[in-house]
């Protein structure tokens, strides 16, 4: 189609998109009402369970379903790009170098990375007491690895995270989320259900398998956001076309 | 039996977790029997909750409503659900057989995803086959998409493989995405998000205004971009022509079909109530489209010379009937449908399977380059033929027996569904006939098959190089055997008397709106009306005129294949317009999934 | 006011799929999705929105507290989640997509025609 | 009157997130879309709105998502696909 005969197509379309759900709009009931009956009920059932964050109660005891669901979406989009970011046979690999840093920046680098991984693994522990929870926790311990990358340069990151092992730990979160589930069926219960005891309120151990669903959670996203970043930061820094592999010889030969 | 029903979904979880896991040490042969095992054990599990009389109700968490609400998410095993769980998890196994060392070498250290990335999706269809829960339905549906956006582009290597796959993952994002916006706009009037609640809210307080006409279109896109009905089905061509032969099993066999199932499942469970969307409006949105959908497939069906476009487009086409099927709203309709999607799985599937066969040891998948050159497979040249004639709605198949329960819904009804079924079963007779008995003139190499002038040629599929990385000298027995099995079960479909009467049975139960919301929320023992459905057992059967007019469009479709052969067939020009306009552009395919929005819009209010 | 959360959500899905359907680039595209996409962050937020209610968390405040609704919240993680792993996905399609197209232009690209 | 302010808060942030969302739409070049205008200034407004909207939790997650995870990749693919066109 030519590009005009898109545009009118398309104007076409949002014209009627924009007409349905303005009028649907007009009808929904007002903006910050006080009729939320679903969210009353998951209030009362998350104090039930001693879990303080309702949020999380929601997510890994109530509807755990729909986070195992979206926990093998993560898995299945990371094994996704794996595959197709992989080194196909007409490429090449070439060793990252040592890039310079100003010292300043490598010095607040080393000393932050360490408190941005507790700050993670703090997130992730108090999933289901504070704001956050494994998946938040996970992203922010894997991009605190990635000061290293900042901080110091590709070849330090590479060696510290040997992408095999987050792949492996990837997998275990994932199939630790299932297994855990199916404790609650051993246990005689449904599947994905609570059934150990819940603890008292507001203390690092209650809400019985939420923390243990987060901890998997958390293991999972950040081996998972460490294994994609490794494939993105790889296909752009290290594998080469045979093609382009002159561009980098007249680079190196300067 | 209700508390294993989540495992039909954990189950292959646990197989893909566990090939990842190990991916690095575990050899490519303990590899792909795991994941045979995880499909057949959910295979497994599926039938045993078949066997079960009365519709399995599991609430995940232990959840269980009390005095009509809950909190947690149900998943409802009934029969339709369960038969399309398990018709994916076959298709699942049957596609790791076909694929047992399909593929040259797998990447180095990852043996383990081709199959894992397999078993996921098999996870995401048996999930949305399964749930019960709106946005639990929307959390499946992406999974589904994200896996097929990587199997569809795994061949990274090539070219266009990328190109299917990004279009196929910014169309279908793009529906789920709307899905989820009809999804919050039924929770804010309903604040529920359970199917059969939400449709209880709906009916406590009938206002059939336009929030819920708007929620209805909005859910209803998402479902129709999977189902790939037009104006949304654009990315299909381009994703089952690129995809790995052993995906576009998967793909055409269960994965479209799942939308068709979500149209219907949601329009029942959620719209189908007073306070809904009125019968007939519900009519006129899938019967159009459906029409529409399978006129254009058909049609572009028959112009393509890239088989597994062609299978692509016949999938659309079938697809317009399937929603045609569904739309007519009626118990005949419906186990017409359910029948015709079985037979249509295995067919296609078993077409998909010889294509994957022809590409492995000719490299090629165009038609006019193959020319004469399957002489030697005259096997797979019948396997081949026998595909087409089911597509065509040969009585014995199960594809003839649900075009003919469909077809007596009403009098026009056989016109459309012998003309697409002749169209589609025609191609692909035609191409059997070019390829393995190397009839008719060499195909017109010499004019480019250019849609308009200066464009260069169309897909045409010539220089695929096959991939199994070297031509395979005879066809390795683990393709050929899969594609006879595919082929019987077509057959079987058709011939076992006691799965029609079923399906008549199931879809009684699957369209009563205020039976699934009691079997769900009352806790009454499910399983619909067994004395209805017993008593009106004769609807599902072969009868006379069903079984002449499948004799009809299977003769009209060797008739139009013999013509094509021959050279008879019209020239090209008059449907270039339409051929245009899929144009492998994805800005054109969000425009038209845009202005397809619109369309349903006014379908549904006008 | 009572109006205008729902409206913004819905003009920031159109104003994406607008910047995605005339896209010259397909990274800008994969943005433009992912701005669609917030619009369902926006939409369901604002419907689990309670004038005058806390956040849903209990480990400060007396659990009697009224509180805004945690389900949607807890819908709007499983979506930005979503997005990301779309997003993700998308990009690795488009990195090949340069590599063996040589282009990023929707426009150019031109494998499957007809 | 603290709902009244409560208000103008939330109306305040949702413009700001309009205008985010549609810069980011527009901005055609996709270097600087990443980093100056738009999915990073997209992120905070998001991250902003959540906050005012009382959901902590999805801000928390819109900021690590959204600020560091998408736009890091979207650089990384913005130097792969940009690599190649400055040598032809």
């Amino acid at each position: 189609m030519t590009r005009r005969a898109r545009l009118w197509v398309l104007a076409a379309g949002l014209l009627g998109t924009a007409a349905l759900f303005a009028a649907a709009c007009l009808r929904m009931p007002p903006f910050g009402g006080t009729w939320h009956p679903y969210g009353d009920r998951a209030v009362a059932a998350a104090i039930a369970q001693r879990t303080a964050n309702t949020v999380s109660s929601v997510n890994f005891d109530q509807r755990a379903l729909d986070t195992l669901g979206e926990e093998s979406i993560l898995f299945a989009a990371v094994l996704g790009t794996v595959v197709l970011l992989r080194r196909t046979p007409d490429e090449r690999r070439v060793a990252p170098q040592p890039a310079s840093v100003p010292p300043a920046l490598r010095r607040y680098a080393i000393t932050v990375l360490p408190l941005a991984l507790l700050i993670g693994l703090y997130v992730v522990a108090h999933g289901q007491l504070s704001p956050g929870g494994g998946f938040q926790g996970g992203v922010v311990v894997a991009t605190a690895l990635h000061l290293l990358y900042i901080g110091v340069d590709h070849r330090a990151l590479e060696r510290v995270r040997p992408v095999g092992l987050y792949e492996l730990a990837d997998g275990v979160g994932e199939g630790a989320y299932v297994v855990l589930g199916a404790a609650g069926l051993l246990a005689g219960s449904a599947y994905l259900a609570n059934t150990l005891p819940h603890g008292t309120f507001n203390t690092l151990a209650s809400g019985g398998t939420v923390p243990l669903l987060n901890a998997a959670v958390g293991m999972e996203v950040a081996s998972a956001v460490v294994v994609l970043l490794a494939r993105f930061l790889a296909q752009a820094l290290e594998i080469v076309d045979e093609k382009t592999v002159d561009e980098k010889e007249e680079k190196e030969k300067e | 039996m209700d508390r294993l029903l989540p495992l039909i979904v954990a189950v292959p979880l646990l197989g893909a977790a566990v090939l990842v896991g190990a991916g690095r040490r575990m050899p490519r042969l303990a590899a792909e029997t795991v994941a045979c095992a995880c499909a057949a054990a959910s295979t497994a599990l599926a039938c045993a909750a078949l066997a079960r009389a009365t519709t399995v109700v599991s609430w995940a968490g232990g959840w269980r409503p009390r005095h009509g609400v809950s909190g947690g998410i149900v998943l409802v095993g009934d029969r339709i659900g369960l038969g399309l769980a398990a018709l994916a998890s076959v298709l699942v196994l049957a596609v790791l057989a076909y694929s047992w060392r399909y593929f040259e070498e797998p990447p180095r250290g990852h043996s383990g995803a081709f199959p894992a990335l397999v078993l996921l999706f098999q996870a995401g269809m048996c999930g949305f086959a399964l749930t019960g829960d709106l946005f639990d339905a929307f959390v499946f549906f992406e999974l589904m998409g994200v896996c097929g956006y990587a199997l569809t582009g795994y061949h990274v290597e090539e070219s266009r493989p990328v190109q299917g796959a990004l279009a196929f993952g910014f169309v279908n994002s793009l529906g789920s995405y709307a899905t989820l916006m009809g999804i919050a706009l039924l929770y804010a009037r309903t604040g529920e998000l359970g199917m059969a609640a939400i449709g209880r809210q709906l009916d406590a307080a009938p206002e059939r205004d336009a929030l819920v006409a708007a929620a209805f279109v909005l859910v209803m896109t998402g479902l129709l971009v999977k189902a790939a009905a037009v104006p949304f089905h654009f990315w299909l061509p381009d994703a089952h022509a690129v995809a790995p032969t052993p995906v576009c099993l998967v793909l055409s066999g269960v994965m479209v079909e799942t939308g068709v199932y979500g149209v219907a499942r949601v329009h029942t469970t959620v719209f189908g109530g007073p306070g809904g969307i009125p019968a007939a409006g519900t009519r006129r949105v899938l019967v159009v489209l459906g029409v529409v959908s399978a006129v254009t497939g058909a049609v572009m069906c028959w112009q393509q010379r890239h088989i597994k476009r062609l299978l692509a487009f016949s999938t659309v086409g079938h697809t317009g009937l399937f929603l045609v099927g569904v739309g007519l709203l009626t118990d005949e309709g419906l186990s017409g449908t359910c029948l015709y999607v079985l037979g249509h799985a295995g067919a296609k599937a078993a077409l998909f399977a010889c294509t994957g066969i022809l590409l492995a040891r000719l490299g090629s998948v165009d038609e006019h380059e193959l020319h004469g050159r399957g002489r030697d497979i005259r096997g797979i040249g019948l396997l081949f033929a026998l595909g087409g004639l089911a597509l065509a709605g040969l009585p014995p198949f199960g594809t003839g027996l649900g075009k003919a329960v469909v077809e007596e819904g009403s009098a026009w009804l056989p016109a459309l569904f012998g003309l697409v079924s002749a169209l589609t079963g025609g191609a692909a007779l035609r191409v059997a006939a070019r390829v393995f008995l190397g009839t008719g003139e060499r195909g017109r190499e010499e004019e480019p098959e250019t849609a308009g002038g200066e464009e260069e040629p169309e897909t045409a599929g010539g220089e695929e190089e096959p991939e199994t990385g070297r031509r395979i000298r005879l066809a390795p027995p683990p393709m050929v055997s899969v594609a006879v099995a595919l082929l019987a079960g077509a057959l079987a479909v058709g011939t076992v008397p006691a799965l029609a009467e079923a399906t008549y049975a199931a879809s009684s139960a699957f369209l009563d709106h205020a039976g699934y919301a009691a079997t769900v929320l009352g806790g009454r023992a499910g399983g619909g009306q067994p004395g209805h459905a017993a008593a009106a057992h004769g609807g599902a059967w072969w009868t006379w005129t069903g079984a002449a007019l499948g004799l009809l469009s299977a003769a009209l479709a060797v008739v139009l294949a013999a013509a094509a052969v021959v050279g008879l067939v019209p020239s090209r020009g008059w449907s270039a317009p339409l051929r245009r306009l899929h144009s492998g552009h994805i800005g054109d395919y969000v425009a038209w999934t845009t202005a397809g929005i619109g369309l349903l819009s006014l379908l549904t209010l006008w | 006011m009572s109006v205008l959360p729902y409206l913004v959500a819905g003009w920031i899905f159109l104003v994406g799929v607008y910047g995605l359907a005339t896209s010259r680039h397909l990274v800008h595209a994969v943005g433009c999705l992912a701005v669609a996409q917030s619009s369902t962050y926006v939409l369901l937020l604002a419907v689990g929105y309670r004038r005058g209610a806390t956040a849903p968390v209990f480990s400060d405040i007396p659990p009697g507290t009224t509180v805004v609704d945690p389900v949607v919240q807890a819908l709007a993680l499983t979506d930005v989640v979503v997005g990301a792993t779309v997003t993700a996905l998308l990009l690795a399609l488009v990195v090949q997509t340069r590599k063996r197209h040589g282009t990023v232009d929707p426009d150019e690209l031109s494998g499957l025609k007809g | 009157m603290r709902e009244a302010l409560d208000d103008t808060l939330v109306a305040a942030s949702l413009l700001l997130v309009a205008a985010a969302a549609t810069a980011a739409a527009l901005t055609r070049d996709p270097a600087r879309q990443a980093v100056v205008l738009s999915l990073l200034a997209l992120a905070l407004a998001l991250a902003l709105l959540f906050t005012v909207l009382q959901a902590p939790d999805v801000a928390l997650s819109q900021l690590a998502v959204g600020s560091a995870v998408t736009p890091l990749m979207i650089l990384l693919t913005v130097r792969r696909v940009r690599r190649r066109r400055r040598r032809e």
